[in-house]
Formats: structure tokens, C-alpha cells, sequence
């Protein structure tokens, strides 16, 4: 399975690809698409790759997980246009372990947001369009 | 001492989202006089039409993976400046 | 919603429930019956609970962790017989703010599993049947 | 001064899971004298036959919430004594 995916993430799907008799604990994150963004109304987003790039620190990131903690990760995330609700991204972390579990899905979603280029933009209610720069945002917040 | 003359590499830099609306491409190729690196690269996109837009330290990566500004670059590599990532 | 069902544990209507266009981020976890328990080969299994207060005990954990943190929670345990793979437990919780959602997320599964009075009995592969004892299993761990 | 007769509180006892099956069932009414607490309720399940498979301290629950061993109980009340949970 492609870490990137233009149509909607399968949320189930990457349950099943990571479930398996002896992983009784699952923790899973899946980030959203919110109608605000600092205080202004977004309407819908787009989301752009460097697309090889992406795979591979995708890859990287969960080989990582898979190397430290007894688990099998799923991870996706979705580029192109998406409406307000939808699914941007998705890890599933399953393993024997529930600590590991919680743990490794936790840093993947952390490591995708530090690591794997991809940019957002942002249509605002207001007509302004803008690409979101998440250390300008913790600079004002 | 006769002087050496220097060799030359010759990357192919990716411009994403933001950079490559300010430099007005998604790539072009850069020649650069040998040893060179990341850093450089980015010093000469800064010195292009709009590159004063780039920050002086952006991210960047090197043939698919994130790499420091001192990371030498060799004749056909990948350079990507990458705009801060909104990932997730 | 009931937090007691004895059908399978639907996960996208636990994650219907609690989206909502300003909560972002969505943490769950996904608790499966494993084939084996302490070293024993299991066939299959069967939860009971005191339904009444399981009931109760759930809507305790899910109010205290909503009004802990900025988060709605849903959650849900099955009863009854499930096979090897079956999902036991559900939790989902959705937040604005990634750290509430999974602080959220961790502490309603481990609330359930120390207070909610369900029990479970397992069928072995060498056709013993046991009551299982968590506390018995980490003394002996 | 003459005695005062005691006071009693009559509760339901419910039993789950192992507990049910060491007593033989899984509810019972038990009638004590007041003032009695949820211990008092244990004690006496422990003097059936079958209660020295309960332990002398249980986790136990009054009117669908746990319950300290110390807890009053009341006429009318529902006190489960309840196995080492394993939900989840």
C-alpha cells in the first residue's frame, strides 16, 4: 500500500493490513480536516507532495516505529483537494503490547508532521487562499 | 604551482508550494563549482529573481532525504528546498 | 449509544459519533481478542458483565475524561461469545488538541480495564475453560 | 435501661462470573443487623458453603458503584461482590 493516496483514506483497510492474532491492542490517529485555522473559517484545503520524497521518509519513519517498539504501523496520507471533515492522514499502530502500541502510533503522527514533505493550502471563507506554515502559527500562538 | 581548474557539478534543484511560487518554477538546473553544498545550492537560488523570498537556512533534501546545509552535493543530485511542512 | 453491546463493536459509528468540524484530531483504541493467553493456545471467549453498573461505570469514566480534557469520547465493550480477532473494547476520542486526544484516549481504556465489572472466560485448546484473572496474570509475569 | 432491639438491613447480594459459581448462585438476599457495612456483607457471604473461595477482602460495589469495605449499608440496597475484572 502507497503511504499516499490522491482519493479518501480507508481507515478500516489499514486495521486490517496491521491486525493480526497475536496484536491485541490497536491505537490508531487520524487527523481530520478543521473549519478554522487561527480564527479564520476554511472553506476546503489542498494538499501538494514532494511525492518520492514523502514515500520514502514514510517508509523511513515507520521502519523506525517498527524497530523500537513490538508493533506493525499503517500509516496514510491523503493529498489533492479535500472538504472540511475529511481524513488527512492515518496511522494504525497494532501490537501485543498496549504501552507500545499508544507509544509508536504517537511518534508516527509526530514524525509525519516534523519530517514528510507535504504542504497544505488553505481557501478561507474571506476569499484569501494561503499556504499554512505551522511555525508561523506556533510563533503567534 | 599551476592553479587546478575547478571541476564543476551540476544539480537539478525541486522548488514545492510557497518557493516555487516566489522563484516562478518547480525546478531548474544549477552548475556550481566543485566541492559544493546544499548550502550553496540555496545561495544561489537567494541570489535568482524572488529568491530573496527563501529564508537563508531553509529545509532541505538531497536526493530524497533531509539534509544539513554543509552536506556536500555531487554532479546530479537531487536537491529539494522545502517550505516548512504542514503535513498531518 | 450503549457502552455495552452484544453485537460487534461498529468503530466508524464509535468515530461518527465524535467528529465534529472543529475537532481535528482523533485518537482511538481497539482492543482484539488474541489466540493466545499466557502462553495457552485460546479458541475462543465469552465476556459477561454486571450490566447495570457497567453501564453506570462507563458513563463515569466517559464524563470524568471529557471534563478532564477538551474532548468527546465514545466508547464501547462487547459481551457475549467472541472468536479470536473479534474487537473486545472501543474507545474513541476526538479533540482540537492532538495531547488531549490521546491523553484522553489512554486513560478511558485503562479506567474500563480497572473498573468497569466485566469478565471474561476463555476456552483453551486443550479444552480447559478458565476465568481469567488479570491480577493472578501479573503476579505471575 | 432496656436493650434496644437491634435494628436490621436486609440487602441483595449479587454474584458474577467464579464467585457465582463457588456460592452456587448469583443472588441472594441476606438480612444483618444494623448498623452494617459492605464488609459485614462479606463476612457473611464467606460463612456459606463455598464463601472461603471468596476473599476475605473483595472488590466490591453498592447500588452500581464501587464500594470501600467500610461502607454502610442500608436496607434495600444491591451489593455485588465482583471478581478480578478483566474487560477490555
Amino acid at each position: 500500500m502507497s503511504y499516499l493516496t490522491a482519493g479518501p483514506i480507508d481507515v478500516a483497510a489499514l486495521h486490517s493490513a496491521v491486525h493480526a492474532p497475536d496484536r491485541g491492542g490497536v491505537a490508531a490517529f487520524v487527523g481530520l480536516v478543521r473549519d478554522h485555522h487561527q480564527g479564520r473559517a476554511v472553506l476546503r484545503l489542498e494538499y501538494s507532495a514532494y511525492g518520492p520524497m514523502a514515500e520514502a521518509e514514510c517508509a523511513r519513519i515507520v521502519a523506525e516505529a517498527e524497530a523500537r517498539w513490538r508493533v506493525a504501523i499503517a500509516l496514510q496520507h491523503r493529498l489533492g483537494a479535500l472538504a472540511i471533515g475529511d481524513a488527512a492522514v492515518a496511522v494504525v499502530a497494532a501490537s501485543a503490547h498496549r504501552d507500545d502500541a499508544f507509544a509508536a502510533c504517537r511518534h508516527v503522527i509526530e514524525e509525519v508532521k516534523r519530517r514528510v514533505p507535504v504542504w497544505k493550502r488553505e481557501y478561507y471563507a474571506d476569499g484569501t487562499v494561503a499556504w499554512v506554515d505551522p511555525t508561523a502559527a506556533m510563533q503567534h500562538a | 604551482m599551476a592553479a587546478i581548474a575547478p571541476a564543476s557539478v551540476t544539480v537539478r534543484v525541486l522548488l514545492f508550494a510557497s518557493y516555487a511560487e516566489s522563484l516562478g518554477a518547480d525546478s531548474l538546473d544549477l552548475t556550481l563549482s566543485s566541492p559544493a553544498t546544499v548550502g550553496g545550492v540555496v545561495e544561489r537560488l537567494r541570489a535568482l529573481p524572488g529568491g530573496r523570498l527563501l529564508p537563508p537556512k531553509p529545509l532541505c533534501a538531497r536526493n530524497l532525504a533531509h539534509a544539513d546545509a554543509a552536506e556536500p552535493v555531487t554532479d546530479g543530485d537531487e536537491i529539494a528546498v522545502l517550505p516548512p511542512l504542514a503535513g498531518g
